[in-house]
């Protein structure tokens, strides 16, 4: 019975719980959460492709593609790091679950060769949407989150 | 690397190992390399009072290795990876688990031998 | 009204299992985490009762091996309609880090049916209480559609 | 007398993690205890082939979650030795208040389910509220709260502000006061006195013979501790390991409480020594052919990595002996004669790490 | 009347002598299964005609009855002793022929012979007789396919069923003599003649163990003849008479004569087996089952309690009466306790069988009409189900070759009849609203005041639980679909399924058993009955409500459980161990590991070798503070 | 025709009051731990979620077993409202106790097995408790029956208070908290997982989880029993005492059935024996 003193204060003091996810606390600003990319800054040169540990992103250089799976990811922020160009970020908060799996696919502009400097104008517009794949589930999840979070 | 590195045989290893036992090593764990084509390197490192001691040993992989675990019988756990890994035998092993300590019986190849690359996963 | 009310029930009540199936525990103490004083789940009615019987949602950690396959399916198995799963970190989703590795199945999905996927490399106990209300979601459509 | 076969785990609520027993029982008193592994076996040594040596520090972080940063230390320690790179004295440093963050949150996790094990839900619940502060400072100063990926080869990658450390500091006094608090419940607590002591006996020899590493071993009056080797920054630091002589689970059990407080004390001194200068040494080119033994102490006890290089980028083979997988044989020999009762307390009374024990 | 007093006693006797002499199995099934119907329809019948005030028995071929009593009293201690020879058996040839000298004495010297009237019939006696003639004969009935396929068993070349017979339904007479007798001298020679038979009983098989403890047993059973023959000379020696009914009616009579009750109720101590004579009928489970039905259920202990409670208005209020009811008591609980360390069904049955005896002594300690009330229906209500468990046990026995609970696991699934009546049984047994636990509410409620008496009975109905909890539950299993049906001999099913119906009817009657025939025993009765529950200014049992509520949530239950096929059948819960083939699990080494659970017989607490020798001797103590507390 | 209303009302307010208590029982358990708690309410939502759950046993019988169970718990607490004898409705709850462990050993799961063990063992330690309990009741109001209770004037407790504490013990293992929580815990974090309710699933769970809410009532209307004469002072007790088993199952670690056994009957039984001398005295 020598844990009375502290179940007592414990009944006494407002209980510890935070209560994600009506309130949410301010994140730590380093944290390591969502990995996105800022294509418009990728140069499609491959290295986070080669140093990701878990090698989940995959880079096209002809295609102009840098696909990452979300799923395998370890937010160890070695790409980040890495990144020449600094266009990878993470945010300060976890990336939200997911009834599907999804994988991320950016379509950018590849630094072209000379030649066909013109000819990639036109997609790019329409491809700054992510993930054309399940794109309407991963929409609909963080709604339903975001609800529950207003409550 | 650190410590001193006795080599040892098959046919001394297990009197060694009683050598080092007796003059109150602990025994921490064994490690092993591929050793050529179809050898098997065995490091035994021992501790006594923050100082290693290894044992060194090469055998060939087809043939059985005379088990430890009757000396500690902390090799048992240890010489069972061995033989899930390398695909080895261990003479007068206390509890065989015949290969099955860590594996099932999908898993086909010997994981170990290096000649048996794992293709990485689609 | 009473049919009403335990469909209004099962979403107020979800007891989970969690199976540790190969994970690197990273996940599996944010798992355990989310039961304590600071996250709390039991807010939302949620217990960990550790047997399939009881349970309604299946929380899964960490890769799917070829021994513990059996273990989860059996698991999955055991455990009573309506159920929900959710495969939480990248382990559990894809196989993460691990997925190449001789004994690696890869994710959950391989085995059984994932209704929810938590990324994260462990998955904070936030991201997992948010899966357990995604999960929750998914939970009465399912009911819905089953009456 | 009619025995009872039971098949404890791999899936069981008092285990944390799949490991399987079959005990036999009479009268609820174990006769037997035959284990099974290999329900968390992923085979991430031979990982080494496909992913080099700097994507291994990733693969090794994940061995284990709850003490990956030492176990990053253990590699990139060994993978330095191996290269001969000069660590920075700060990133040193700063390795050594991480790893003993890692070892406090590590500790009360541990004495938060191995309160649980014996039924003692509160306790469990007060010692993770006060293990979150630490998760805090973990993710505040990490960016993670689990696996910190902190670790280079060469170095840290993170590094702590003047404004962090004081911080660090206020965190680590509160939780000492409240840990502190905690300290009459688990040492002279009757009910629980009742559940450890005299408990899963292990003698000084029979540890030292069956291999028994860390707490386990010190419980049981070994004075063996890795620290005491003075790696990386801890031969900056004042250091006497933490001994208890009964050799049951309750004299395990104070030499993790005991340690929780020593940590928090290392980290202050750390922090107190905490030298300026880089965070992390050049690293080029690949480990060259040759062997590294390496041994750094974990919450769970001692660690050893055996690293062979071939001048590759690719490591020629890599072996992890983790804790556990030594304290595994002495808790085989604990179970027999002891009650069904018994069986978690004894189990997490060596803090079993299946994830480390497996790889 | 007479007649029917006749057919009761002579009749079986005379069934034993034709099963005996004719060596037809065809005649010997028909005059076991006729004489079994005459004897309940007989006891019935005088059952009908109430009771009756002590009546003579005339001269038997002008020869005086008496006369012939005393003559076969005195050929009966022959043949006793000679076994005694035979067997080697100081204890017994000592025991023997003490009695016969002081018999001698006490017939030729002290006793005035004057006319004695012999048979008597007050409630008690009759409950008695219809418990010995239905149940006696059900088991009897029961015995004829059980000792064919016992026979075949053993591969005998010579059947010994006629002398099996002969004994079996010998006692059946005795019994019913001994339980109508009035004259004491009678009721002497009917309870030697159950202690020859019972011996003949055990040692029937005839196998070295056999031998011994029939052997063990005719000792110690003589033992209480002795102690009986010197409680009778006491009690004469202040009473002067013979006659019980005289006895009781003149109540307690100074130290001397409560000291010869006292005596006699030893007597019936070592006939109901109590501690520390407990050791006859734990070996007398050698015997085929029917004996041990016999003996446990209807006869030769029900001797023994129904002795002690007979004299209970002769010691009522005195020291004695507190003794007796503190050794029953520990007897209760000593044999729970020891209850608990066994899995041989047979001796759980033994222990249960003891321990009851000691709640029905304890009862008869107590000496309040309450405590009387509870002996009486305790006595009904346990024969019931106790012939019924041991019919069960037997049968189980022939059909998995083994008597050992853990061995009973599931039977449900191969033996779903027996195993269903098996369960019924040992309910009947444990839980209320049924007879037995109904006395033992009388029980504990008349035991109130005495605290050492409450105390022990406390532990003592927590005890009984465990042991029967436990054995009912591991029958219960799954039966697969298509599974083989059971088959039962016709005459093995019919004394089952009879019993099995008793005891659950019986229990519901209980109410009007008790308003009919023990409520007329009392100047006061302690209960009246309203609305099928017995009420009394200390409490009341709901005996037809609780049927009625707890019946219909049964049948509702049974009815919910028999739609069980469209729930689904999964596998136990195994920690996500795989199940192997049948009845394992996949274990350490991809090993098919055996399922198997056990009991736990709390080895350290209630060992049967270490508790024993303790029992005993605590038992010796109270036995002596008894009788010392008489004098 | 009070009594039959009395007995409608104990059966109807009985899981009620239970599962209010059960609502109540975990949210002052959480704030003790420091935590928020579920709502009030969880309690039924639990057991109205699990008759919804799909039906699945291992073992006929145990639909059965679930069943008596239930009802013999029900019929306990109208026997108890209808001011019946103390023995009697303790023995109909026993009923409901043995068909939870004969349900529970019929079912071929070793965790099932030994939880239905460990539940003997508890009967076996509460039993002689509760007996000596009624006993004294008897001694002080010469019956054995309720009724008789009301009639006093002066609180049993004032006579009985080491037989109240004795009644301590049984309504601990009966309310199964810590202590004594070793054949089925409600924190399933337990050697046994959770021991004789293991095999019992979905609806059959909410039945058994029904029949512990009137078994919590039964017992603790046995507490109110012992300051009958007033009622403010009654609610004062009751409340006082349901604290402080929360209380002590939230600062007590699990012990064994080992130490129970030895402890009830050591302590408990010794406990009451010294009131009863008292009584016997008195």
């Amino acid at each position: 019975m020598l844990f009375t003193p502290t179940v007592i204060k414990n009944l006494l003091k407002k209980p510890a719980t935070r209560l994600y996810p009506f309130t949410v606390r301010e994140p730590f600003p380093n944290y390591r959460g969502e990995l996105y990319i800022d294509i418009d800054g990728c140069i499609f040169c491959g290295t986070c492709s080669r140093k990701c540990p878990s090698q989940c992103i995959e880079v096209d250089k002809n295609e102009g593609t840098w696909t990452c799976n979300p799923h395998a990811c370890v937010y160890c922020g070695i790409c980040r790091d890495s990144c020449p160009t600094k266009c990878l970020h993470m945010k300060d908060v976890h990336r939200k679950p997911m009834t599907e799996r999804i994988m991320m696919v950016e379509k950018g502009e590849p630094p072209k060769p000379k030649k066909k400097a013109a000819a990639a104008e036109a997609p790019k517009a329409a491809d700054k949407k992510a993930e054309p794949a399940k794109a309407d589930d991963k929409k609909a999840e963080p709604a339903t989150a975001d609800k529950a979070k207003k409550k | 690397m650190i410590g001193k590195v006795i080599d040892v045989t098959v046919d001394n290893v297990v009197g060694e190992v009683m050598k080092m036992k007796n003059d109150g090593h602990r025994l921490v764990t064994f490690s092993t390399y591929q050793e050529g084509e179809d050898g098997l390197g065995i490091l035994y490192h021992f501790d006594k009072e923050l100082e290693t001691t290894h044992l060194r040993m090469t055998v060939k992989r087809d043939a059985p290795i005379p088990s430890v675990s009757g000396v500690y019988f902390a090799a048992l756990l240890v010489e069972n990876e061995i033989r899930d890994q390398w695909d080895v035998k261990f003479d007068g092993l206390v509890l065989d688990f015949n290969r099955s300590l860590y594996l099932d019986p999908e898993v086909t190849q010997v994981p170990l031998v290096s000649n048996v690359k794992i293709e990485p996963k689609k | 009204m009473f049919g009403s009310f335990i469909k209004k029930s099962r979403a107020k009540s979800p007891w989970i299992i969690h199976f540790d199936c190969g994970s690197c525990n990273g996940c599996d103490i944010e798992v355990l985490a989310c039961l304590t004083p600071l996250y709390d789940v039991e807010r939302f009615g949620v217990v960990n009762v550790g047997n399939p019987k009881h349970a309604d949602v299946l929380l899964v950690t960490g890769t799917v091996n070829h021994r513990n396959k059996k273990v989860l399916k059996n698991i999955y198995d055991q455990m009573p309609e309506p159920k929900a799963v959710i495969a939480i970190g990248a382990c559990g989703n894809t196989g993460g880090v691990f997925r190449e590795a001789y004994n690696v199945v890869g994710g959950v999905d391989q085995v059984i049916p994932v209704d929810v996927y938590v990324p994260g490399c462990p998955a904070k106990p936030e991201a997992i209480i948010d899966g357990v209300v995604v999960g929750l979601g998914k939970f009465a459509q399912k009911v819905e559609e089953a009456d | 007398m009619a025995t009872t076969v039971i098949p404890f785990g791999p899936q069981h609520p008092v285990l944390p993690e799949p490991v399987h027993l079959t005990l036999k029982v009479e009268d609820e008193i174990v006769k037997e205890a035959i284990p099974a592994l290999g329900y968390v076996h992923r085979g991430l040594e031979k990982l080494a082939d496909i992913r080099d040596y700097h994507q291994m520090i990733q693969v090794c972080e994940r061995v284990c979650g709850i003490c990956s940063m030492i176990h990053a230390v253990c590699y990139s320690q060994a993978i330095e030795e191996l290269m001969g790179v000069e660590v920075p004295k700060r990133a040193q440093v700063l390795r050594v208040i991480w790893s003993e963050l890692h070892r406090t949150h590590s500790h009360l996790l541990w004495l938060g389910l191995f309160a649980d094990a014996f039924g003692f839900e509160s306790l469990f619940m007060q010692f993770w509220k006060i293990r979150e502060r630490i998760m805090d400072i973990n993710e505040a100063t990490t960016g993670s709260r689990v696996i910190v990926s902190v670790n280079v080869i060469g170095g840290v990658r993170a590094d702590l502000s003047p404004e962090q450390i004081r911080w660090i500091l206020s965190e680590v006094d509160i939780v000492e006061k409240e840990v502190r608090a905690l300290q009459d419940t688990i040492m002279n607590d009757y009910t629980v006195k009742a559940r450890t002591v005299g408990v899963g006996v292990l003698s000084k020899e029979n540890a030292y013979l069956l291999g028994a590493a860390g707490p386990t071993l010190r419980g049981s009056g070994v004075a063996q501790d890795m620290r005491m080797l003075g790696y990386g920054g801890y031969s900056e630091i004042d250091f006497e390991p933490v001994v208890e002589t009964s050799g049951d689970c309750w004299a395990r059990s104070t030499v993790r409480f005991r340690e929780t407080l020593q940590s928090m004390d290392l980290v202050r001194q750390a922090i107190a020594k905490l030298p300026e200068g880089e965070l992390a040494a050049k690293v080029k080119g690949n480990p060259p052919e040759g062997e590294v033994y390496t041994r750094v102490e974990q919450p769970r006890g001692e660690c050893v990595y055996y690293i062979k290089g071939n001048g590759t980028k690719h490591l020629d083979r890599l072996r992890i002996r983790t804790p556990t997988f030594a304290n595994i044989p002495p808790l085989l020999a604990m179970l027999p004669g002891c009650e069904l009762a018994d069986v978690p307390v004894i189990v997490l009374s060596i803090d079993p790490c299946i994830s480390c024990t497996e790889r | 009347m007479s007649n029917l007093l006749f057919l009761l006693i002579l009749l079986p006797a005379v069934a034993a002598l034709v099963c005996y002499f004719v060596r037809s199995s065809a005649v010997r099934t028909l005059t076991v299964v006729a004489t079994g119907a005459i004897l309940t329809i007989a006891s019935l019948a005088l059952l009908g005609q109430g009771t009756f005030e002590p009546l003579a028995v005339g001269s038997f071929l002008g020869i005086s009855s008496d006369f012939l009593v005393t003559i076969l009293d005195f050929a009966l201690l022959g043949v006793i002793f000679a076994y005694g020879i035979k067997h080697k058996n100081l204890l017994i040839q000592g025991f023997t022929l003490a009695q016969a000298v002081l018999l001698a004495w006490f017939e030729l010297v002290v006793v005035e012979h004057a006319a004695v009237p012999a048979l008597v019939g007050d409630q008690l006696s009759l409950i008695m007789v219809l418990v010995v003639s239905i149940i006696g004969s059900l088991i009897c009935i029961f015995a004829i396919p059980y000792m064919k396929e016992h026979e075949e068993h053993l591969h005998l070349k010579k059947s010994r069923q006629p002398r099996f017979f002969l004994f079996l339904l010998l006692f059946l007479g005795a019994m019913n003599g001994l339980v109508l007798s009035n004259n004491i001298l009678w009721l002497y020679f009917f309870f030697e003649v159950t202690t020859l038979c019972s011996f003949m009983l055990i040692g029937h098989d005839a196998t070295e163990i056999a031998t011994k403890n029939s052997v063990r047993a005719l000792w110690m059973n003589s033992l209480g003849g002795l102690a009986f023959v010197v409680g009778m000379m006491l009690v004469y020696s202040k009473t002067a008479t013979l006659d019980i009914s005289a006895i009781l009616a003149a109540g307690p009579q100074g130290a001397l004569m409560v000291t010869g009750i006292g005596f006699l109720c030893l007597a019936g101590f070592t006939k109901a087996a109590q501690i520390p004579f407990q050791s006859w009928l734990l070996g007398a489970m050698v015997a085929p089952t029917p004996v041990s039905a016999l003996l446990h259920s209807s006869t030769m202990v029900k001797a023994g309690v129904y002795v002690v409670l007979r004299f209970a208005p002769a010691y009522v209020g005195t020291l004695l009466s507190d003794g007796v009811a503190v050794c029953g008591a520990f007897t209760f609980v000593a044999c729970a306790a020891l209850c608990i360390g066994q899995s041989n069904g047979k001796k759980i049955l033994a222990y249960s069988t003891v321990s009851n005896l000691g709640l029905i002594i304890c009862c008869a300690g107590i000496n309040t009409p309450l405590a009387i009330t509870a002996a009486v229906m305790l006595i009904i209500f346990h024969a019931i189900s106790k012939s019924l468990l041991f019919l069960c046990v037997g049968t189980i026995e022939q059909a998995i070759g083994s008597r050992d609970i853990e061995d009973m696991r599931g039977l449900y699934a191969k033996y779903p009849r027996t195993a269903t009546i098996t369960i019924i049984g040992i309910l009947t047994m444990l839980l209320p609203p049924f007879g037995v636990l109904m006395s033992k509410w009388m029980a504990i409620e008349a035991a109130s005041s005495n605290i050492y008496v409450i105390v022990m009975l406390a532990m003592g109905s927590a005890l009984t639980v465990v042991y029967w909890a436990r054995w009912g539950g591991s029958l219960m299993a799954t039966r697969a679909e298509g599974a083989v049906p059971e088959k039962q001999a016709a005459l093995i099913r019919m004394p089952l399924t009879v019993l099995c119906l008793g005891a659950v009817v019986l229990s519901m009657a209980s109410p009007w058993i008790y308003n009919s025939m023990l409520a007329p025993m009392f100047n006061a009765p302690p209960f009246t009955v309203s609305l099928g529950s017995l009420d009394a200014a200390t409490g009341s049992f709901a005996v037809v409500p609780l049927f009625i509520v707890l019946g219909l949530g049964a049948l509702y239950a049974v009815k919910a459980a028999s739609g069980f096929r469209k729930v689904k059948i999964v596998a136990p819960y195994l920690s996500g161990s795989n199940v192997g083939e049948e009845g394992t699990y996949i274990g350490p080494m991809n090993g098919h590991v055996p399922f198997a659970a056990g009991n736990m017989y709390l080895g350290e607490l209630f060992a049967e070798g270490k508790l024993t020798p303790i029992f005993n001797a605590l038992a010796v103590a109270l036995i002596v503070l008894m009788l010392g507390g008489a004098l | 025709m009070e009594t039959l209303i009395l007995v409608i009302i104990g059966l109807v307010a009985g899981p009620l009051l239970g599962g209010l208590i059960a609502g109540l029982d975990r949210r002052v358990t959480a704030w003790f731990q420091s935590r928020q708690g579920p709502p009030i309410m969880q309690a039924f939502y639990d057991v109205a979620k699990l008759f919804g759950k799909e039906k699945m046993v291992v073992n006929q019988w145990q639909i059965l077993c679930a069943w008596v169970y239930m009802i013999a718990a029900a019929a306990s607490v109208g026997l108890f409202f209808a001011q019946g004898d103390l023995l009697l409705i303790f023995f109909v709850q026993a009923v409901g106790a043995v068909f939870l462990v004969m349900g529970a050993m019929s079912a071929k799961s070793p965790y099932s097995q030994v939880g239905a063990q460990r539940e003997l063992m508890q009967i076996l330690a509460y039993e002689p408790v509760l007996i000596l309990v009624f006993v004294g009741i008897y001694l002080v109001t010469g019956s054995f029956s309720i009724e008789a209770v009301w009639q006093l004037d002066q609180p049993l407790l004032a006579k009985m208070p080491l037989l109240y504490l004795a009644l301590g013990y049984a309504l601990t293992i009966k309310l199964r908290k810590s202590p004594f929580d070793f054949s089925t815990s409600h924190h399933g974090h337990q050697e046994l997982v959770k021991g004789v309710l293991t095999e019992y699933s979905g609806p059959y769970l909410a039945l058994i989880e029904i029949a512990h809410w009137y078994e919590t009532v039964l017992v603790l209307g046995l507490c109110a029993l012992f300051w009958s004469t007033n009622v403010a002072y009654m609610a004062v007790l009751l409340l006082a005492t349901y604290m402080l088993e929360i209380l002590v199952d939230n600062t007590m670690a699990r012990m064994t059935w080992r130490w129970m056994l030895k402890r009830v009957w050591l302590l408990g039984m010794g406990m009451s024996v010294v009131n009863l001398i008292w009584l016997y005295a008195g």
